[in-house]
């Protein structure tokens, strides 16, 4: 009864790559500018969705699928055979996950205006059940794609592959304990192929992690844990790509990389940045406005 | 008697659980909350905000909240633990299970955004199946109320019942019918709509519904019996048999799987007493997807229309 | 047919799955297997053994185990990830659902010493909901062997079905009885005794006492049916309806609460069909305790005799 | 059905207050050694049940439950109003408990024989559904009792009693990432009431901790979390109750307190001592014989 409403339409792999090679035409920085476009677009048409954590993170997403990421958005395989894969474990990022996706070449970008919406391929938190290309697996339930991940890799293990497993997660997200279930997994059984990014904005739904749940001393975390661990920029898209490279190469050290990136939540938009209050609400038409009056159109939008 | 229950304006059912917190707040000292990271959705912070000292924030973490809550019952204190209810129940299951239930600790187990009216969320934070999760669970008290005052009135009924309970409640503005000052008894069904052709069993969301396609039925000369099945279990099984043999027709509606849900525990209850042909409404094993509210309880069909047919459909087949 | 089945000697169900994993092995390379902390338990040491770099010892943390497994089984891998039945079900519910269920991976979940029967070390370990948890999930395949040999069968027979499955299975030696080369066809109920008077639908370890519960029935001159539901989901739902229909009296036969198990399913099922006069024989609201898996069967009543009695009452019934 | 098969009988509290104070006569050491009789025993007459790490804890408990924590057998309650509280979350060290239990004098030692038959209080994971006193709270579903104590602690710190909450963990318990949680938690809201032990043996069921799941430097993990840690020798009682005291004393500093007690698995008989083989297995007759030569009989047997 459900899925005979979903949006079936498979736009052809020819016309995927044109869109892919054109937006790859452009500067990052441009196409970090489209995204937050679409994102903040995209949640105001839904008037649902997370707009704080997908701003944050979008140079994250940025510089690993316009670069550093070893994809083919025009022959993807649920599977992810031979290639990099990446998990969103914070399923609520989905804004920013959809548009990157819809910008690589995954599915059109018009499908961006679904999102939310009842039979909607673009699920509220993503979902596999429709087939959208580019997600591997459902998320929103917070604290299992890292545990995802170590599966994952370990089938690039034995496969003999050595493509990487890429996973984003929120810093609220790590007061999961699964995550430290899969970390200890991880470093056990030395899964280096794994590169995880925590958006670390230092908030979540109802306030600062410090007042929230503390996180304390992130960083010593993930070292006793096992893990490399490096704390850049992450809205320098610079630093980015150069972490992660530096996360590649150090991969035969045996130990799984957490790339712990300082963020602002709701970045470049003057009235959500710093505060937990957009964690996950929509701007309404005036708000929306004034979003997208601070944040330049480059690819045009959807 | 067939009284008529009128909508007083529609509200959301968290907020009568955030109002009747933030009361027993005042009156009882020992009663404490906790959340993991959703104060504002669970409508907890007119408590926090009053009573600080006895608010705490446990982050993202809801085993350790549930853990936590039953160490402060153990010690004492009346705790009330909430969350969406699917990481109050499925995420958590075990640690209800062994904690609380079988520990028989005197925590209060707070679900908001239940069912598909969760809405835009979508599946991962749609449970559908919290009832049958929480129903299995010995020493466990399970109640789903039908509106902001019943579930003021039962928020405060389970602070003076010494057990543990699962209290359910919704997330979208709905129909407020019920009387405000109607004292919440536990395990005590309330007949809505007194009928003689067909009886209906519902459940939180769906009592205004039933209610309305008692309406309509009536309108085509069929009398429905409405009965608002508010505490799942202890389930009032004298009420359900006597209105069942009456009427002879069996109806059941709830915003839940068929599996494990209220249909099936009545349709347990009947086949050992008196077998009813019964009709289900309720969603046949499919996971929710993002929509708004009312636009989703139709396309499950968990609304009056769906009601009218399947009564009609269980008398039929008497 | 009256098939005289006869106990080839008692071995446990939990052996059959160690055997037919290892078998599987052998004969398949993308088959890998998980276990948390109980590798002998879950009889996995013939697989660990020969297969090392196919088997993933993931200690204490069955939440990560089921996520493991989910991101084995997207990228092409068949993992089997197996712990004590509460431990890959009420522990890890939430984790079943998201990463298993939803996301459609081809996990086999393998659940040992599930029920009662799992003995001594008592509530806090004997799931008796498990069926009720596994079955209200979308997309997943609830299986519940009746002895060594089903369980054999039945592991080989998941590996081919490309989806996420529960495999239920149990502790003790109990009686083997089933053909050892038979084939096992997922969600095909299996007639073990024709009978005209009463209809047993009965899953695990309570199909050999259905056997033995008819033969005493028939000494008696009663005609008893015993249907072995090794499927629960999806269930046989023809089987069922048409020996309902042919006898008129149904008892429900299960290592399980009441709440959530067979009964429940079937009940409902038959009150949407033909309401017939059904009676339980399960476990009715209470956890478990400590004792020796036979004495806690006689304890709780779940043998031939409580099924002997159930079927009188039902007959009595109809 | 069940319930009416209990032993119920409540010895009067008159009764209990002569064992304990007799038992308190005896050296530390001395009650240990009885206990350890106690459980091979219970587990040889049941048949099951976890000699391993119940003898690697002894120690442990004999310093806590004799020397170090305030608590009154005679007059026991659940809630543990005014008093210290003990939560077992490796409920499977459930013979330890209650031959300690029993040994100071909350219930007839007696009734050790009971243990794991059908009807007994002594259920194979403590449990409370029979209202064996002692027992607050039911464990053997590992990971929550560190949660419980948490939630206990907090009780203290409203009702401003400076009692302490302990809690006994497992090494392989740690694994759960429910543990982590609490960890946090307790930093978080800064539960220095909380004294909390893991029994170090180095062993879970399938084998060394570091062959299943190695828990790395488990210390800098407590530590990155917010706690206090200790490291002391888990078989020596005076270095126990140094231990305990010590974090009594810190108490003020704001942080929980994690006791890392180096034990070794099946301590003090030959054949179980330092494997992960006795983890959960009942010894035979002649192995029951032969693990009783090995250990004094002080206090007199059950
Ligand atoms: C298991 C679980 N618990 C609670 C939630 C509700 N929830 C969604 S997002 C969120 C906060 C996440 O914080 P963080 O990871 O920091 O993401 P950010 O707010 O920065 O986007 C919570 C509590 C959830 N989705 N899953
Ligand atoms: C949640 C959960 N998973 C698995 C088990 C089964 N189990 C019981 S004891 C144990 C090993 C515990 O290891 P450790 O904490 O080191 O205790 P020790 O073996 O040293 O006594 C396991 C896996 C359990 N009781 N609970
Ligand atoms: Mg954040
Ligand atoms: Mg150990």
């Amino acid at each position: 009864m459900v899925l005979s409403l979903s949006i079936r339409e498979q736009k052809k792999s020819k016309n995927r790559k044109i869109i892919t090679i054109m937006t790859h035409n452009y500067p990052l920085g441009e196409i970090a500018s489209q995204v937050r476009r679409d994102i903040v677009r995209m949640v105001n048409l839904a008037a649902s969705g997370h707009p704080g954590g997908s701003l944050s993170s979008t140079e994250i997403m940025t510089a690993l699928f316009f670069s550093e990421m070893n994809h083919n958005p025009a022959n993807w395989r649920r599977d992810g055979k031979g290639k990099d894969m990446f998990f969103l474990s914070a399923g609520h990022l989905s804004p920013v996950f959809y548009s990157i996706l819809a910008r690589s070449g995954y599915f059109p970008v018009s499908e961006l205006a679904s999102f939310r919406k009842l039979g909607s391929r673009l699920q509220g938190h993503p979902s596999v059940e429709r087939g959208l290309p580019g997600v591997h697996m459902a998320s929103g339930s917070l604290g299992q794609g890292l545990s995802v991940a170590c599966g994952a890799a370990l089938t690039k293990r034995i496969e003999g592959e050595n493509n990487f497993i890429y996973v984003l997660m929120g810093d609220g997200e790590s007061q999961e304990g699964q995550v430290w279930e899969a970390a200890m997994f991880a470093a056990h059984h030395k899964l280096s192929n794994i590169i995880a990014f925590t958006d670390w904005n230092g908030q979540q739904i109802d306030g600062p992690n410090e007042k929230v749940m503390s996180l304390g001393d992130l960083e010593a975390k993930w070292r006793a844990f096992g893990w490399d661990v490096v704390v850049a920029d992450g809205h320098d898209i610079e630093a980015i790509k150069a972490v992660i490279r530096g996360a590649k190469e150090a991969s035969a050290d045996g130990k799984p990389k957490m790339l712990l990136m300082k963020t602002e939540m709701g970045k470049e938009v003057d009235f959500m940045q710093g505060t937990h209050h957009w964690h996950g609400k929509a701007p309404n038409a005036e708000q929306t406005e004034k979003a997208l009056s601070q944040l330049k159109e480059t690819i045009g939008d959807f | 008697m067939r009284e008529i229950f009128e909508n007083s304006g529609n509200k959301d059912t968290r907020s009568g659980f955030g109002a009747g917190l933030h009361e027993l707040g005042k009156t009882n000292k020992d009663i404490v909350a906790l959340c993991a990271d959703l104060t504002g959705s669970l409508k907890m912070d007119a408590f926090a905000a009053e009573f600080p000292e006895r608010f705490i924030q446990c982050g993202i973490a809801e085993a350790n909240m549930i853990g936590t809550a039953a160490g402060l019952a153990v010690s004492g204190k009346i705790p009330f633990a909430g969350s969406f209810a699917e990481f109050v129940t499925g995420r958590v299951y075990d640690q209800v299970r062994q904690s609380v239930a079988y520990s028989e600790t005197n925590v209060k187990i707070c679900a908001s955004h239940a069912g598909i009216t969760l809405g835009e969320d979508g599946a991962t934070h749609q449970t559908m199946e919290d009832i049958g999760l929480m129903r299995m669970l010995p020493n466990l008290t399970v109640i789903n109320p039908c509106d902001y005052n019943q579930t003021k009135a039962a928020t405060i009924a389970i602070a003076d019942h010494h057990g543990p309970v699962y209290l359910r409640f919704g997330r979208p503005s709905v129909p407020n019918f019920t009387p405000a000052n109607q004292k919440f008894e536990i395990g005590k069904a309330l007949l809505m709509v007194e009928g003689a052709d067909v009886s209906i069993f519902a459940t939180g969301h769906l009592v205004w519904e039933a209610i309305q396609a008692a309406n309509i039925l009536k309108g085509e000369g069929i009398s429905a019996e409405v009965v608002n099945i508010h505490t799942i279990k202890p389930l009032d099984k004298k009420a359900v048999i006597e209105s069942a043999a009456k009427t002879g027709a069996v109806v059941t509606a709830e915003e839940h799987l068929i599996a494990g849900g209220l249909g099936e525990l009545i349709a347990g209850l009947l086949t050992r007493e008196k077998p009813t042909p019964q009709e289900f409404v309720a969603v046949d094993d499919l996971f929710g997807q993002s929509g708004e509210p009312a636009d989703l309880m139709r396309e499950y069909k968990l609304n009056a229309e769906s009601i009218v047919s399947a009564a009609k459909r269980a008398i039929a087949r008497k």
